[in-house]
C-alpha cells in the first residue's frame, strides 16, 4: 500500500509546479492551465485524505466531483473574458495588457 | 440507508436562496422570451433582491434557526442578518445598475449576475461546513469576474476582468489547498470538528493549511499583501458593479472569516490576533497611501476600499476574551456603515464620471448631489456622527477592550492621513467652478433614489446604530 | 429638552433656508428669524432657570448602546451656558454680519446653522461620544465656509484648518474612546474624578486629550492653521471662528480634561500655564508685527486665549472662574473687533495699517466702537474683558506665580500694540482725501457692531450676570480635583 | 506449461497480445467489409483480384502501407504529429478491457466500466486535435476544429443517453449491466429505452466521425481533413484506429442495449458459447453502420449542431426524467 | 482480483498500447523507403498551392463557445452519474433532486437556445 504521505508530496510538488506558472507565465491561457494543475493537485490531496482518513467514506470524492465543477466554471468564464480580451487587444500576454497602468 | 437530508425545515432554512434563485431564472427567461424591456429586467431582480433580504427578516423575525445538510449549513441569527444585508446592497445596487445596463442591452444577465453574486454571498454566511464555504465562495466570486469584463465598450473593462480573474482563480485555488489541508489533518469538514483539532499549538501541515486559508480570504478581503488587483478591477469595472462588490461579497467573506475564526478555531484565533493586527496595519497604510496619489475616482475608491478592508480587519486582532463581543459588533457594524456610505459613493461617481476633474463645480450644477458626495466621503473619512465614524468607533473600542494599543494607533493615524484624498473631491465639488452642464438627468432616477437612500443612511446611521447593535448582541455567536 | 430644542432648531433652519429661493431680501430675514429662536430660548433659560441649571427640564439623558454606555445626555451647567449663550448669540451677529457674502447666501446661511448645531451641542453635551460628534460636526461648515466664501488664498486655508484641528480632535478620541472604554461608561457625570481610574492611566490618557484640545485653542506652536484661515475668512464667518470655535477647545480642557481627569491633568497645568503665558506673550508680539489690521486683531486674539489657559491651570477659583469667563468676553471682542475691521477694509479698500489714519473723522461709529473694542481687549477696567483677564491672571500667579508674571507682562505688551494700532488707524489725520466721504456704519452694520459692544460693557459693570449663572459648576469642580 | 502462462506477467502479456491481435484483425476485416457492403449495396463486387473473392486483400493493404514512406514535414510540431496516432489508437484498444465477451470472460471488470468507456473514448478528441494541431496545414486545423466540435458536442448525449441504463442497473460495471439483461430478449435495456439507444447510436456514430457526421475528415471538402498530411504507416494506424473504435461502440451498443452476450431467449444459451450472442450483436450492428454510411449524405456543420444540441440532449433529458418517474412509481 | 490491482492492470495496458504505437512506427520507419526531403516535398498540402500563411492562427468564436457549454454539460454529467447510480436506492428524495437539477441545467439551455449561443453561424 502506498503511504499518504507519498499522495501529499505529489500533490504538493503539483501544487508548487502550478503556483510557479501561474505566476511566472505571461500568457494568460498558460496561466489558466497552470491554475488547472493548481485545482487538480488540490483534488489529489483532497481524494487522497477522503480515502485515507477514517470515517470519511466516500465524503472526499464528493468534495472533489464539486471542485471539478467550480474549476470547470472558473474555466467558462474566464475563457470568455480571455476571449474578450484577445478580441479588443489582440494578445492574451498578461504584460502588455496595461491600459490602467499609472 | 439513512434518514433523507431535506426535510420541510430544511425548505424553510432556504427559502431567501431559492427566491433568489427563482428570479435569477425568471430575469433571465423573461429577456429571452418576453419583451427585450430592460425595465422589466431591472424591476425584477430589484424585487429578486428584495425578496432575498425580505425572506431573511421574516426567518429572523421569526426566530428561526437551525442546522441542516448534516450540520453543513447553519441558519442564525448572524446569517440572517447578513443575508438581509446582502440583499438590500443587491436591491440598491440593482436599481443603481439599471440606468446603465439598459444601455447595454443586456439588462437581464446583469441582473442575474448581480443576484447571482448576492446567492453566493448569502449561501456563504451561512456556510459551516469547509466545502460548503468554498462553493458558495466561488458562486459569489465566478460571476463577479464577469460583472467586472461586462462592458464590452471600454477595453479597460474586460481588461480589468482578466486581471481580475487570473488573480483570482489563482488565490481560490490556494484558498482550497488550505481547505483541503484543514479537512485532511482535522479528518472533517465540519467547523465544530475542525475546532477539536485547530488549537494554540498547530501541527505544520494545519498552519500551513490555516495560513493558505487566510492568504486566500484576504485576497477576496483585498488585504495587503493581496490587493494589488484591486485598482485594476475596481477602474476596469463598470462603476455600478465595482460599487457591489466592493461591499456585498466582501461583507459576506468577512462574516465567512468570523465563523470559521470563532466557531471554527478559537484557540488558534485568539493566538494569532497578532497576525490580524499586522495584515490590519499594512492595509491600512497602503491603501491611504496609495489613495493619496489617484486622480481616478473609482481608482481612488479601489485603494480607499483596501484602507476600509484593513479597518474592519482590525477588529479581528480583538477577537479575544472579553472583547471578543465587540468585536464582533464592530465587523457588523462597520460592515454596514461602510456598504451605505461606499455604495453611495461609487453611485456618484456612476452618475457624475470616474475622472476628478468631473466633479468640478458639481455643488454650483447639482447642490443635492454634491451634498450627497460630501457626505459619503467625510463619512469615508470618518467625521461624526456620519456612518464611516461609528464604524471606526466600535473597531475601536473592541480594540482597545482587547488592549492592541498600536492597532487603535493605527486606526487614529490612518483616519487623519485620508484626509487629502476624501476632501480632495469635496474641495472640486465645492471651491473650483463647473466645468461643464454636470451629469445628465435624464433616465437617472432610481440611481439617484439610491444616492440619497444612502446619504439618509449614512447621515442618519446613528439612529441604525442602537437596533443594530442591539441586534448584534442579541445573535451573539 | 428645551435644551434639545435650542440645539437641533438651526438644523431645521438650514434645511427651510435650503428650500427658499436665492434672494437676499427673502433669505435674510427667515435666517434671522431660523437664528433668533436659539437665542429667545436660552435668554429664557437663563430667565427661568437661572438659578438652577440643574432642572430636569433642562437636560436629557437617554441611553443608546447600553453594553458601553453611550448614551444622547444634553443639559446646560454654568461652565458651558455662557458660551451656548454666545454661541447663539454670534450666530445671529453672523447672519447681520454676512453682506460681503456676495453669492450662495442661501447655501451659506444653511452651512452656518449646520455649524451652529456643532456649537451649541459641543456645549451642552454631557457625554464624550456626544461632546466628540458635535465637535467634529463643526468642522465640515467650517471648512466649506472658508473654502467657499473666503478671499484667493481660502483653498489651502481651508484645507490646512481641516487636517490641523481633524488631526488634534482624532487624538483626542483616541482618549475619549480610552477614558470611556476603561471606565465602562461615556456620560460625564459617572465619570467625573476619573471614573475610577488610577493616577498612570489619567495621566496617559489626559495627554491626547489635552493635545488635540490644544491644537483647536489653538495653543502657540500648534497655531500655524489659524492666521491664514482668520485672513481668508469673509466677515461673519471671522465672527463664529474667533468668537466660538476656539472655546470649543478651552471647554474641553474646564469641562472634560479637568473634572474627568484630575489627577491625570495635574502634572500638566505647569506646563498649560507656560503655553497660557507663552500664547500671551507671542500673540503680543506677533500682533506688534503685523501690517495688516486683520491679521493683529488675529493675533491678539491667540494672545487673548492664553489667559483662559492660566486660569484653567490655576486649580483655583479665583482663575477657573476667570478662565470661564474669560471665554465669553474674549468672544465678544473679538467678534466686535473682526466685524469693524470688515467694514474698514470694505470701505477703504485695504487692510494695511499704514495706509490708513483718521478714519474716525469720516466714520464715527465705526471708529468709537474700534476703539472700545481694543480697549476691551488690552482689559480696560470698566469693560468685560478685565473682569475674567484679571481673574485669571490672579489665579494663575497664585498657582504658577512665574508663568503668571509672565502673563502680566503681557498685558502691558497688548496695550502697547493696541494703542499703536487705535493711533495710526482711526486717530490722526486722514491719510487719504478720497476717504473724506467715507459713509459710516449702516443701519445693518449697526445691528452687528452695537449688541456686542454694548454686551462689553454690560458684562463690565455687572459681571454678576455671569459669574453667579457659573460659579456652582465651578465650585463643583473645584471639589473634584480638591483644589480650594 | 499451462499454469506458467495462468501467472503474472505472462497472462497480462498473453491477453495484451490477443487484445491487440483482435483489435488489429478486426481493423483489418472491416476495411474490407466496408469495401464489400459499400459495393453490394451499390450493386458491384468490390475487391476481387487478391485472393479468393478478395478476401487477401487487406494483407495486402498492410504490406503496402508498411512500405510507404512516411512523409516528413517542415513546419510540423513533430511529437505532436507522430503521438496523435497514438492516442487515436490508444481507445480503440482500451475499452476492449472492460468489455464482457461472456459470461466472466472479461479482461478487467472494473466497477467503474461505463465510466471507463466514457473516459477513454474522449482522449479519441485529443488525438483528433493533436493531429490537425501538429500537421500544421490550414486542412489539418480546420478538419481539428470541426472533430472537436463535434466530438465533444456529441459526448454530451452519448454520456447522457447512457444514464438511463446506469440507473435501471444501479451499477457502472459492464458486467453487472449485462447480467441485468439476462432472461430473454424482453429484459434488454433497448426496450425500456429505445429512445436513448438510438440517441447513443447516433452519437456512437458522430464520436467515430462516420457518414453522415464526417465532417472532420470531409473528403470532398477538406480532403481528409486532420489526416490529410500523414501517410504510410501513420496514416494506416489512424484508419486502424477509426474503423476498431466503429466497433468498439457496436460493441458496447450491443451489451448496454442488446443484453451483450446474453441470449435472446433463455434456450438457447450456448453457456461457455456465448461469447457468439456478443459477437453476432457486434456484427450487426457494424453492419448497420455501413448501411447507414451508403445511405445517407452528410450533414451540414450547422444541421449537425443542431441536431446534437437541439435534438438529442433536451430529448435525453427529458427521457432521464421518464425513466426515473418510471422507476419512481414501479 | 482486488480492484487496484485491477485498475493498475488497466493502466499498465494503456502505457503498453501507446508503446506499441511506437514500436509499429519505428518498425514502418526501418522498413519503409525515406529519401532525402526536399522543401517541396515537405509542404502542407494546400491543394497544390503553395502555403501562403501559417495555419496557426486564432480560429472562430463559434468553437469556443460550442466547447464552454460542452464544459458545462460534462460537468452536469459528472454530477448525475454518481448519483443514477444509486438512483434506485434514493426514492423521493432522489427523484426531488434531479428534477432540481435537471431543471436548473435545463433552464440553462433554454436561455442558451433562445440567446442564439447553440446556432452555428
Amino acid at each position: 500500500m502506498i503511504p499518504l504521505e507519498a499522495y501529499l508530496v505529489v500533490g504538493a510538488l503539483l501544487f508548487a509546479i502550478g503556483t510557479y506558472g501561474a505566476l511566472v507565465r505571461r500568457n494568460a491561457v498558460v496561466v489558466f492551465m497552470c491554475v488547472e494543475l493548481m485545482l487538480n493537485s488540490v483534488n489529489l490531496t483532497l481524494v487522497s485524505f477522503a480515502d485515507y482518513l477514517p470515517g470519511a467514506m466516500g465524503a472526499g470524492a464528493g468534495y472533489a466531483i464539486l471542485i471539478i465543477a467550480v474549476a470547470a466554471a472558473e474555466v467558462a468564464v474566464g475563457l470568455a473574458i480571455v476571449l474578450a480580451v484577445f478580441r479588443a487587444r489582440r494578445t492574451v500576454n498578461v504584460d502588455e495588457i496595461n491600459l490602467m497602468k499609472r | 440507508m439513512e434518514a433523507p437530508l431535506i426535510t420541510a425545515d430544511t425548505l424553510v432554512a432556504l427559502i431567501p436562496e431559492i427566491l433568489a434563485l427563482a428570479f435569477i431564472a425568471v430575469v433571465l427567461l423573461t429577456e429571452v422570451f418576453g419583451s427585450r424591456s430592460p425595465n422589466l429586467s431591472s424591476g425584477l431582480a430589484a424585487l429578486g433582491a428584495l425578496a432575498l433580504a425580505g425572506s431573511a427578516t421574516v426567518l429572523l423575525a421569526a426566530g428561526f434557526e437551525g442546522s441542516f445538510f448534516g450540520d453543513g449549513y447553519v441558519v442564525d441569527g448572524f446569517a440572517l442578518l447578513f443575508k438581509i444585508l446582502v440583499g438590500l446592497v443587491a436591491f440598491f445596487s440593482v436599481l443603481a445598475a439599471a440606468r446603465w445596463s439598459a444601455r447595454t442591452g443586456d439588462t437581464g444577465e446583469y441582473m442575474s449576475l448581480i443576484l447571482a453574486v448576492a446567492l453566493g454571498a448569502s449561501l456563504l454566511v451561512s456556510g459551516r461546513d469547509l466545502f460548503v464555504i468554498f462553493v458558495s465562495l466561488e458562486l459569489a466570486t465566478i460571476p463577479s469576474y464577469a460583472m467586472v469584463a461586462f462592458d464590452r465598450r471600454r477595453r479597460e473593462s474586460s481588461e480589468g476582468g482578466m486581471k481580475y480573474l487570473l488573480t483570482g482563480v489563482v488565490a481560490s485555488s490556494v484558498l482550497l489547498y488550505g481547505l483541503v489541508l484543514i479537512y485532511g489533518v482535522t479528518g472533517s469538514a465540519n467547523l465544530s470538528e475542525v475546532a477539536a483539532a485547530f488549537t494554540a499549538d498547530l501541527s505544520p501541515a494545519a498552519l500551513l493549511g490555516l495560513v493558505l486559508f487566510l492568504s486566500g480570504v484576504a485576497f477576496k478581503l483585498s488585504v495587503v499583501p493581496f490587493h494589488f488587483w484591486t485598482p485594476d478591477a475596481y477602474q476596469g469595472a463598470p462603476t455600478n458593479a465595482a460599487a457591489f462588490l466592493s461591499v456585498a461579497p466582501k461583507m459576506a467573506t468577512f462574516a465567512l472569516l468570523l465563523r470559521v475564526l470563532i466557531e471554527g478555531m478559537p484557540e488558534t484565533a485568539q493566538a494569532y490576533t497578532w497576525l490580524f493586527a499586522l495584515l490590519a496595519i499594512l492595509s491600512m497604510f497602503a491603501g491611504n497611501l496609495f489613495a493619496l496619489r489617484q486622480t481616478n475616482l473609482k481608482r481612488m475608491l479601489a485603494y480607499s476600499s483596501v484602507a476600509h478592508s484593513g479597518y474592519i480587519l482590525a477588529a479581528f486582532a480583538a477577537l479575544t476574551g472579553p472583547a471578543l463581543e465587540t468585536a464582533v459588533q464592530a465587523v457588523i457594524v462597520y460592515a454596514v456603515a461602510y456598504a451605505v456610505m461606499n455604495l453611495g459613493a461609487f453611485f456618484v461617481v456612476e452618475l457624475v464620471g470616474e475622472e476628478g476633474k468631473s466633479f468640478n463645480g458639481l455643488f454650483r450644477t447639482q447642490p443635492a448631489l454634491a451634498v450627497s458626495m460630501a457626505v459619503f466621503m467625510a463619512a469615508l473619512v470618518g467625521i461624526p456622527p456620519l456612518s464611516g465614524f461609528w464604524g471606526k468607533a466600535w473597531v475601536i473600542f473592541a480594540t482597545a477592550q482587547a488592549g492592541a494599543w498600536v492597532v487603535v494607533g493605527a486606526v487614529i493615524i490612518n483616519s487623519v492621513l485620508s484626509v487629502p484624498y476624501y476632501f480632495g473631491v469635496i474641495r472640486s465639488m465645492f471651491f473650483e467652478e463647473p466645468a461643464g452642464v454636470g451629469p445628465v438627468k435624464d433616465g437617472s432616477g432610481a440611481l439617484r433614489f439610491s444616492i440619497y437612500a444612502m446619504a439618509v443612511f449614512t447621515v442618519l446611521f446613528a439612529f441604525i446604530l442602537g437596533p443594530l447593535v442591539l441586534l448584534a448582541q442579541a445573535i451573539g455567536l | 429638552m428645551i435644551t434639545t430644542v435650542a440645539i437641533f432648531i438651526p438644523l431645521l433652519g438650514a434645511l427651510l433656508v435650503a428650500l427658499l429661493p436665492d434672494e437676499r431680501r427673502i433669505i435674510q430675514p427667515v435666517a434671522l428669524g431660523v437664528a433668533a429662536v436659539p437665542l429667545a430660548l436660552v435668554l429664557y433659560i437663563y430667565v427661568a432657570f437661572g438659578s438652577n441649571l440643574d432642572a430636569p427640564a433642562l437636560s436629557q439623558s437617554y441611553t443608546w448602546i447600553e453594553s458601553l454606555g453611550i448614551g444622547y445626555r444634553v443639559g446646560l451647567d454654568g461652565l458651558g451656558f455662557g458660551m451656548f449663550f454666545l454661541a447663539a448669540f454670534l450666530t445671529l451677529i453672523a447672519v447681520i454680519a454676512a453682506w460681503d457674502v456676495q453669492r450662495n447666501l442661501k447655501q451659506y446661511y444653511a452651512i452656518l446653522f449646520l455649524a451652529e448645531v456643532g456649537m451649541l451641542g459641543v456645549f451642552a453635551a454631557q457625554d464624550l461620544i456626544l461632546f466628540y460628534v458635535f465637535f467634529e460636526l463643526t468642522l465640515i461648515p467650517m471648512y466649506l465656509l472658508v473654502g467657499m466664501w473666503g478671499d484667493e488664498n481660502r483653498r489651502p486655508a481651508a484645507i490646512k484648518f481641516f487636517i490641523y484641528t481633524f488631526l488634534g480632535s482624532t487624538i483626542m478620541l483616541g482618549g475619549f474612546l480610552t477614558l470611556g472604554i476603561l471606565a465602562g461608561t461615556f456620560a460625564l457625570e459617572e465619570l467625573t474624578g476619573g471614573g475610577g481610574l488610577g493616577r498612570t492611566a489619567q495621566i496617559l490618557i489626559a495627554a491626547p486629550i489635552i493635545f488635540g484640545l490644544a491644537v483647536k485653542v489653538p495653543v502657540v506652536p500648534l497655531h500655524s492653521w489659524l492666521p491664514d484661515v482668520y485672513l481668508s475668512s469673509p466677515i461673519s464667518t471671522n465672527v463664529v471662528l474667533s468668537g466660538v470655535l476656539p472655546k470649543l477647545g478651552t471647554i474641553g480642557i474646564l469641562k472634560i480634561a479637568i473634572p474627568l481627569l484630575p489627577q491625570g491633568v495635574e502634572p500638566y497645568l505647569p506646563y498649560i500655564a507656560a503655553f497660557g503665558a507663552l500664547n500671551i506673550i507671542y500673540g503680543a508680539f506677533a500682533a506688534f508685527m503685523q501690517t495688516d489690521l486683520k491679521a493683529l486683531v488675529a493675533y491678539s486674539s491667540i494672545g487673548t486665549l492664553g489667559f483662559i489657559l492660566l486660569g484653567a491651570a490655576s486649580f483655583n477659583a479665583m482663575g477657573l472662574n476667570g478662565a470661564v469667563l474669560q471665554q465669553v468676553t474674549h468672544g465678544l471682542y473679538s467678534a466686535l473687533l473682526f466685524i469693524l475691521v470688515g467694514i474698514i477694509a470694505a470701505r477703504t479698500g485695504t487692510r494695511r495699517i499704514a495706509d490708513m489714519g483718521g478714519l474716525a473723522l469720516s466714520m464715527p461709529w465705526v471708529g468709537g466702537l474700534l476703539a472700545l473694542g481694543a480697549l476691551a481687549a488690552m482689559g480696560l477696567p470698566g469693560l468685560a474683558v478685565f473682569v475674567s483677564e484679571v481673574m485669571s491672571l490672579l489665579g494663575g500667579f497664585d498657582a504658577h506665580p512665574v508663568q503668571g508674571t509672565v502673563a502680566a507682562l503681557g498685558v502691558i505688551l497688548s496695550a502697547m500694540y493696541f494703542l499703536y494700532m487705535l493711533a495710526r488707524t482711526i486717530f490722526g489725520p486722514l491719510r487719504r482725501p478720497e476717504w473724506q466721504g467715507l459713509r459710516d456704519a449702516g443701519p445693518a452694520e449697526m445691528a452687528a457692531i452695537v449688541p456686542p459692544a454694548a454686551l462689553l460693557l454690560i458684562l463690565g459693570i455687572f459681571p454678576a450676570l455671569l459669574v453667579n449663572i457659573q460659579r456652582p459648576a465651578v465650585e463643583l469642580v473645584l471639589s473634584v480635583i480638591g483644589g480650594g | 506449461m499451462l499454469e506458467v502462462l495462468n501467472q503474472e506477467p505472462f497472462r497480462f502479456l498473453l491477453t495484451f497480445g490477443a487484445l491487440i491481435f483482435l483489435v488489429l484483425n478486426l481493423a483489418a476485416v472491416l476495411t474490407l467489409a466496408e469495401r464489400k457492403v459499400s459495393a453490394y449495396i451499390q450493386l458491384r463486387y468490390g475487391p476481387n483480384r487478391v485472393g479468393p473473392r478478395g478476401l487477401l486483400q487487406p494483407a495486402a493493404d498492410v504490406i503496402k502501407l508498411f512500405t510507404k514512406e512516411n512523409i516528413p514535414l517542415n513546419r510540423a510540431d513533430r511529437w505532436v504529429f507522430l503521438l496523435a496516432p497514438a492516442f487515436m489508437f490508444l481507445p480503440a484498444v482500451a475499452v476492449w478491457l472492460v468489455i464482457p465477451f461472456s459470461q466472466n470472460a472479461v479482461v478487467a471488470d472494473l466497477n467503474i466500466g461505463v465510466l471507463f468507456f466514457v473516459a477513454i473514448t474522449s482522449i479519441g478528441a485529443l488525438g483528433v486535435i493533436m493531429a490537425g494541431y501538429g500537421s500544421r496545414s490550414s486542412y489539418s486545423l480546420l478538419g481539428a476544429l470541426r472533430g472537436a466540435a463535434q466530438m465533444i458536442s456529441y459526448e454530451v448525449p452519448l454520456i447522457l443517453s447512457l444514464l438511463g441504463v446506469v440507473m435501471l442497473t444501479g451499477s457502472l460495471a459492464l458486467s453487472d449491466v449485462v447480467n441485468a439483461q439476462g432472461g430473454g430478449f424482453w429484459n434488454w435495456y433497448i426496450w425500456p429505452q429505445l429512445p436513448m439507444f438510438l440517441i447513443f447510436f447516433i452519437s456512437g456514430i458522430a464520436e467515430v466521425k462516420r457518414i453522415p457526421f464526417d465532417l472532420p475528415e470531409g473528403e470532398s471538402e477538406i480532403v481528409g481533413g486532420f489526416m490529410i498530411e500523414y501517410s504510410g504507416m501513420t496514416w494506416a494506424l489512424i484508419q486502424a484506429s477509426e474503423f476498431a473504435m466503429m466497433a468498439v461502440v457496436s460493441a458496447v451498443t450491443a451489451t448496454l442495449f442488446l443484453g451483450g452476450w446474453q441470449p435472446p431467449l433463455p434456450f438457447l444459451d450456448l453457456g461457455a458459447f456465448n461469447w457468439l450472442w456478443f459477437a453476432i450483436k457486434t456484427t450487426l450492428l457494424l453492419f448497420v453502420f455501413q448501411w447507414i454510411r451508403w445511405s445517407i449524405p452528410r450533414f451540414r456543420m450547422d444541421q449537425l449542431m443542431d441536431l446534437g444540441w437541439k435534438v438529442l440532449i433536451p430529448l435525453t433529458l427529458i427521457w432521464i426524467f421518464v425513466t426515473a418517474l418510471w422507476m419512481l412509481i414501479f | 482480483m482486488p480492484y487496484t490491482a485491477l485498475y493498475a492492470y488497466v493502466g499498465l495496458s494503456m502505457v503498453f498500447i501507446v508503446g506499441f504505437v511506437l514500436v509499429v512506427l519505428m518498425v514502418a520507419r526501418l522498413i519503409a523507403p525515406s529519401r532525402k526531403s526536399s522543401t517541396q516535398k515537405g509542404q502542407s498540402y494546400e491543394t497544390a498551392e503553395a502555403p501562403v500563411s501559417d495555419p496557426w492562427r486564432p480560429f472562430p468564436v463559434r468553437y469556443y463557445i460550442f466547447a464552454l457549454m460542452f464544459l458545462i454539460f460534462d460537468v452536469e454529467t459528472a454530477f448525475l452519474l454518481p448519483w443514477a447510480v444509486v438512483y434506485g436506492q434514493l426514492g423521493l428524495y432522489g427523484f426531488v433532486q434531479m428534477v432540481i437539477f435537471i431543471g436548473i441545467i435545463t433552464l440553462g439551455l433554454i436561455y442558451e437556445w433562445k440567446k442564439g449561443a447553440l446556432r452555428w453561424v
